[in-house]
């Protein structure tokens, strides 16, 4: 069985294996195989490829930009999303204007092991897709699943825009498959990751686990709860967005992100605007608080959505 | 310099010796704590770091500011820190400091001039910075400030920015460097590239103190020295210690990366040990009594846990979820 | 004749006249008196709390935030909203997480020259105020009147949250007033800046005064539209948002933001979301495009919305 | 050091002293139709800093890589950079290399290695570094990069990161301080407290080299000798420069808070007119040749921007406001 994190780790050894552009920097990824063991093993089977840096998240990413000029395609690893704050300059400034400005793209990809786990408080459970979306010039992922964890990173690491991976945390060592794809949807279309009827849930990463529970919690009440899986923020795909909506007439977003804008604001705003005539009721959105998160596992699972309080205002919707 | 210094005395150091001892004792019960499965949160110890980071804390005085980071369970218990609060924090009771909200090494009480560190190192640097420059402002006089970092965490923008603004204004800040050789599992062979990281001290204008993280004596003299220097308008002073964890990075780290020539180093001794042999070599105490007040430190944290242990977890249903301190601001957001 | 930048100025001369709390940090405002100005003479009337800082914004917010914790007042200087990003980290993981952390406030404000001007460039014409709004913990205000600058500014320093004050460079010398209020309404009111009954335009910032030459062109179709300036994007005020699209039946969203999330994604989320029936029709907005702010003059007056298109799409939407 | 180091010659001298002349008729050219109403957008002009910038520009090879900052004009012509892209991109041609998406200072080409700097200061730093890396992955030897910054970029967090980040992977970087004494209006003293801004070198363990800025001698060796230990393998080399800038920071700027004293200290001589008064002090040129050198450059400059000036502006319904180079990643935003 392979993990969700394993998948990551697979998918950089095969860039690694395939392309001799390809490069990784960052904290501990080296000989010790980075925080959570993503690189493990890759130092020593690519020697030189696979690099620790010093603790300097800005230099991470200025220098994974000024390789990209070059021609490289380096791969970079946040310790965890929460300390891309420190190399964020970089990445909105100068990653995501290179190629507007100048022409030449700037093909380098930001890991950033993103979200919420138990315990993990304020500074080490942030998702900040949201963050990069709203700056032009990036490709934001937000992988949910085992293949995409792999698929994506791999079509990542290819184009030649600048990516923030934003690889779930939760997911981790959770989320288990048997083999991963060959071929995938690409970068840019959601999925339809479960059909259904009455109403359509748009969620991602980690979200969409608990948003199939809430389906599935909802199989019992008669309902069948469509849910679609971003995939990736930005692009967003508004048509398949747009089409479950038309089959439904009920939309719930749901995200673990912090509720004033972020991507449910985003795919609410763009399905009242452009299939306002779909919407049978009111659409509805579920977020985490709008506090930092906190530490404390019994705060934290309140601070989160999760398959009940999902369930609980799809009931709403569907009751409008 | 206008008035002398003092020399750390007998009792000064029996002091700072039972200040480490409660909190290697107290981190051990924190790590059993780990292995039980008891802990809310991830454990980082200080094990090896007592000696420095005591002596931060205690030659500090009320009034003043200290601004720990991670490896300051000492250096926190001798600013005034409790044993209580601290396993409040780890086991997740209501009744911690941080209710539950943040913990572990990010808890502080700021209004008592304990800072809560946020995880994003050199941070505070600036921010101890700025509350002097505040003092100032207000007109007070002979406060100081101190944070410490790890050799990591000089590699920050935040520590260049932070030491470079304070030493413009001659601010009343101690940066202690605990270099300790790793940062996670990078050496320091991969995080700078000058022969000390005491060269950087000329670099800001600052002071310069280099002390040897494994002695007591030597900590406590190199501290009261930095604290006096930039108590007396001297302007920010860096020390640099060398020294060696004895621990993974955290309690879930093996620390397989550590060479086994650095842990055979001068740097690799136990302080505590060291501290524990000085004073029974000087007579001043028997390996007994040393070995008693162990027991007694070890009593008092067991107990403590105890007690913690039945206090409850705070309750979502109670948390009135607020980011903002002003009501009005305060946002209804639908279904979340 | 008062500006919106002298009105800035005075509030800050008023602010550090009345408390002693309040002192001013930040590049080049001492005897210089601001890049812009906005602190002209204030060095020599308050000697010692007026200083120049070195060219590092992580250590200005962070100085800020540790004088705070030691009750004092700062208010700090960004040269542009968009070297913000460089002190970031302070103001979103530190100042914005404090309160919540340790019960200790954290009363700064960080003005932020934001938005765009003919030739500004991709580097000093940002607006960040969505960013800011997304993280929990700040308060985001936009003041888009010469009243609003200087009554707004004085509210802030006068509060105990973080505070990051966008003040938009395109009205500093535009925007003139007679005299400046003594009472206005508090941070977190929406004003209705113009009253209608077609329509109702959400807007904020300099965005305030193209949305109402918008409307004023529509007058000569006969169409009244209602022009709601938020004043504060964060706390946004949903209420009279509402209370305006009840009235109107109708709504336009117009921010000189980038079009992915924002303040317009938000607006129209919580309309569709809480007032999902007073909407006659599917709501609208108008963004800058999503690609960095272009330097040359044609390329940003067609980038950013303006009376035109934002007239245009008033059309639209009266005629769905 | 392996090779041994050419001594600068007079041709040398001569070549250098060409493009500080062309670099200060062309910034003359700009301030004129900057002051007529003709710039898009600011302009920022690096008179008094053309030896120091010229000598960093001229010295580097074909391959070698180029991050020039604000005050380098006569950086950029001699390491390629023309009048005509240069004009094109101030008075806002549709033709300049940046199409008016960007432009002025923010130039470049970095394809040809000439990078394209972005407005937050100390960022260039990391990125060329980050370039070196990659050739030497690629297995390219022997590249230098260069990078300019002032002094108040020194106090940046990205400039510690990057070179700090540079040092331990000893790349062939060689990052150049021009100190103007002046960060915008922010004096030395408001921006650093080291002894000299060299001083920073041994805290990060990289070549530390000084010039005299108003020199071109001393410049262009100085350049010369750190660009040979970084392509020797010395790894990054500070260079430090001490010079003022001879105009305000930037042209809307009166440059009113002047120290008088600095204006007749050694810093404050003009490095054009003490290279034009080297060359004929030498004896080799007369004054008139100087001259007919400068009657020629204006001449040149003068002709380019009135042919820069017929050309098209870029044309908003043509663009395609396109930030992802990737097609089908380009959202159409319904009324943006
Ligand atoms: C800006 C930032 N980046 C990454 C991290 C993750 N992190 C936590 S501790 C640590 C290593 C710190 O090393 P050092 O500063 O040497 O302190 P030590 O752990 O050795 O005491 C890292 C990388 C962080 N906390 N902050
Ligand atoms: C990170 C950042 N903060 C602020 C600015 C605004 N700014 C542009 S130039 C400048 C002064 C630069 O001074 P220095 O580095 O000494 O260079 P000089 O202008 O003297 O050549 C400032 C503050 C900026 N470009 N980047
Ligand atoms: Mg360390
Ligand atoms: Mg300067």
């Amino acid at each position: 069985m392979i993990t969700y994190l394993e998948a990551i780790r697979l998918a950089q050894q095969k860039a690694l294996a395939t392309d001799p552009r390809v490069f990784l920097y960052g904290q501990d990824i080296g000989s010790f195989g980075g925080a959570f063991k993503a690189t493990k093993n890759l130092a020593a089977e690519f020697p030189g490829r696979v690099l620790d840096s010093p603790l300097s998240e800005d230099a991470i990413v200025g220098m994974a930009i000024g390789a990209a000029i070059e021609g490289a395609r380096p791969i970079v690893e946040m310790q965890f999303a929460d300390f891309s704050t420190c190399g964020l300059n970089q990445i909105v400034n100068h990653a995501a204007t290179l190629f507007y400005r100048t022409s030449v793209p700037c093909p380098i990809v930001v890991r950033l092991p993103s979200g919420g786990t138990s315990g993990g408080g304020p500074f080490h459970s942030q998702n900040l897709e949201a963050i990069y979306a709203h700056w032009p010039g990036l490709v934001v992922v937000t992988p949910a699943t085992v293949e995409d964890a792999y698929t994506m990173l791999l079509e990542a690491v290819n184009i030649d825009d600048p990516v923030i991976f934003c690889e779930h945390k939760f997911l981790y060592y959770h989320l288990k498959a048997d083999a991963l794809p060959e071929n995938a949807l690409p970068i840019g279309k959601a999925r339809i990751a479960r059909a259904g009827r009455d109403a359509t849930i748009v969620t991602h990463g980690a979200m969409l686990h608990e948003s199939l529970a809430a389906a599935q919690e909802l199989v019992e009440d008669g309902y069948e709860i469509e849910v679609v899986d971003l995939r990736s923020v930005k692009p967003l795909d508004t048509d398949t967005i747009l089409a479950s909506v038309a089959r439904t007439g009920r939309l719930l977003c749901v995200s673990e992100e912090w509720p004033w804008g972020g991507v449910t604001a985003e795919v609410i705003a763009r399905v009242s605007t452009e299939g306002f005539g779909l919407l049978d009721a009111a659409p509805m959105r579920v977020n985490a608080k709008d506090t930092p998160v906190p530490y404390h596992p019994d705060l934290w699972a309140a601070h989160r959505p999760t398959a009940s309080t999902i369930a609980a205002a799809a009931r709403r919707l569907l009751h409008i | 310099m206008s008035k002398k210094i003092a020399p750390v005395t007998q009792s000064d150091f029996i002091k700072a010796y039972r200040v480490m001892l409660t909190s290697r004792v107290l981190e051990e019960k924190l790590a059993g704590l780990y292995r039980a499965g008891m802990i809310k949160g991830g454990v980082f110890l200080g094990r090896g770091q007592e000696a420095l980071s005591v002596s931060v804390g205690i030659q500090l005085r009320r009034g003043d500011i200290f601004a720990p980071l991670i490896r300051d369970q000492g250096g926190r218990l001798a600013f005034g820190d409790t044993v209580l609060d601290t396993l409040r924090t780890y086991l997740g009771s209501q009744l911690g400091s941080m209710r539950g909200r943040d913990g572990n090494i990010h808890r502080g009480r700021p209004r008592d001039g304990y800072y809560a560190m946020i995880s994003h190192l050199g941070a505070m640097i600036p921010t101890v910075a700025g509350a002097l420059l505040a003092r100032r402002l207000k007109g007070e006089q002979g406060a100081v400030g101190a944070t410490c970092i790890g050799d990591g965490g000089t590699s920050t923008g935040a520590f260049h920015e932070g030491l470079n603004a304070a030493a413009v204004d001659r601010l009343p800040l101690v940066v202690v460097v605990a270099n300790n050789r790793y940062a996670y599992s990078t050496p320091n062979s991969r995080q700078y590239a000058c022969t000390d990281l005491l060269d950087k001290a000329a670099g800001y204008g600052v002071g310069a103190h280099k002390a040897d993280g494994t002695s007591l004596l030597d900590c406590l003299q190199t501290l009261r020295h930095a604290i006096h220097a930039a108590r007396e308008g001297g302007g920010p002073q860096l020390v640099v210690a060398d020294l060696l964890r004895l621990v993974g990075h955290g309690e879930h780290d093996d620390f397989a990366y550590l060479d086994p020539e650095l842990k055979k180093s001068a740097f690799g001794s136990d302080c505590v040990l060291l501290a524990e042999k000085h004073i029974i070599d000087e007579g001043w105490h028997t390996a007994d009594e040393v070995a008693s007040w162990r027991r007694e430190t070890e009593a008092e944290v067991n107990a403590t846990a105890d007690r913690v242990r039945r206090e409850p977890s705070p309750d979502p249903s109670e948390d009135d979820w607020a980011a903002l301190s002003r009501p009005e601001y305060r946002e209804q957001y639908s279904a979340s």
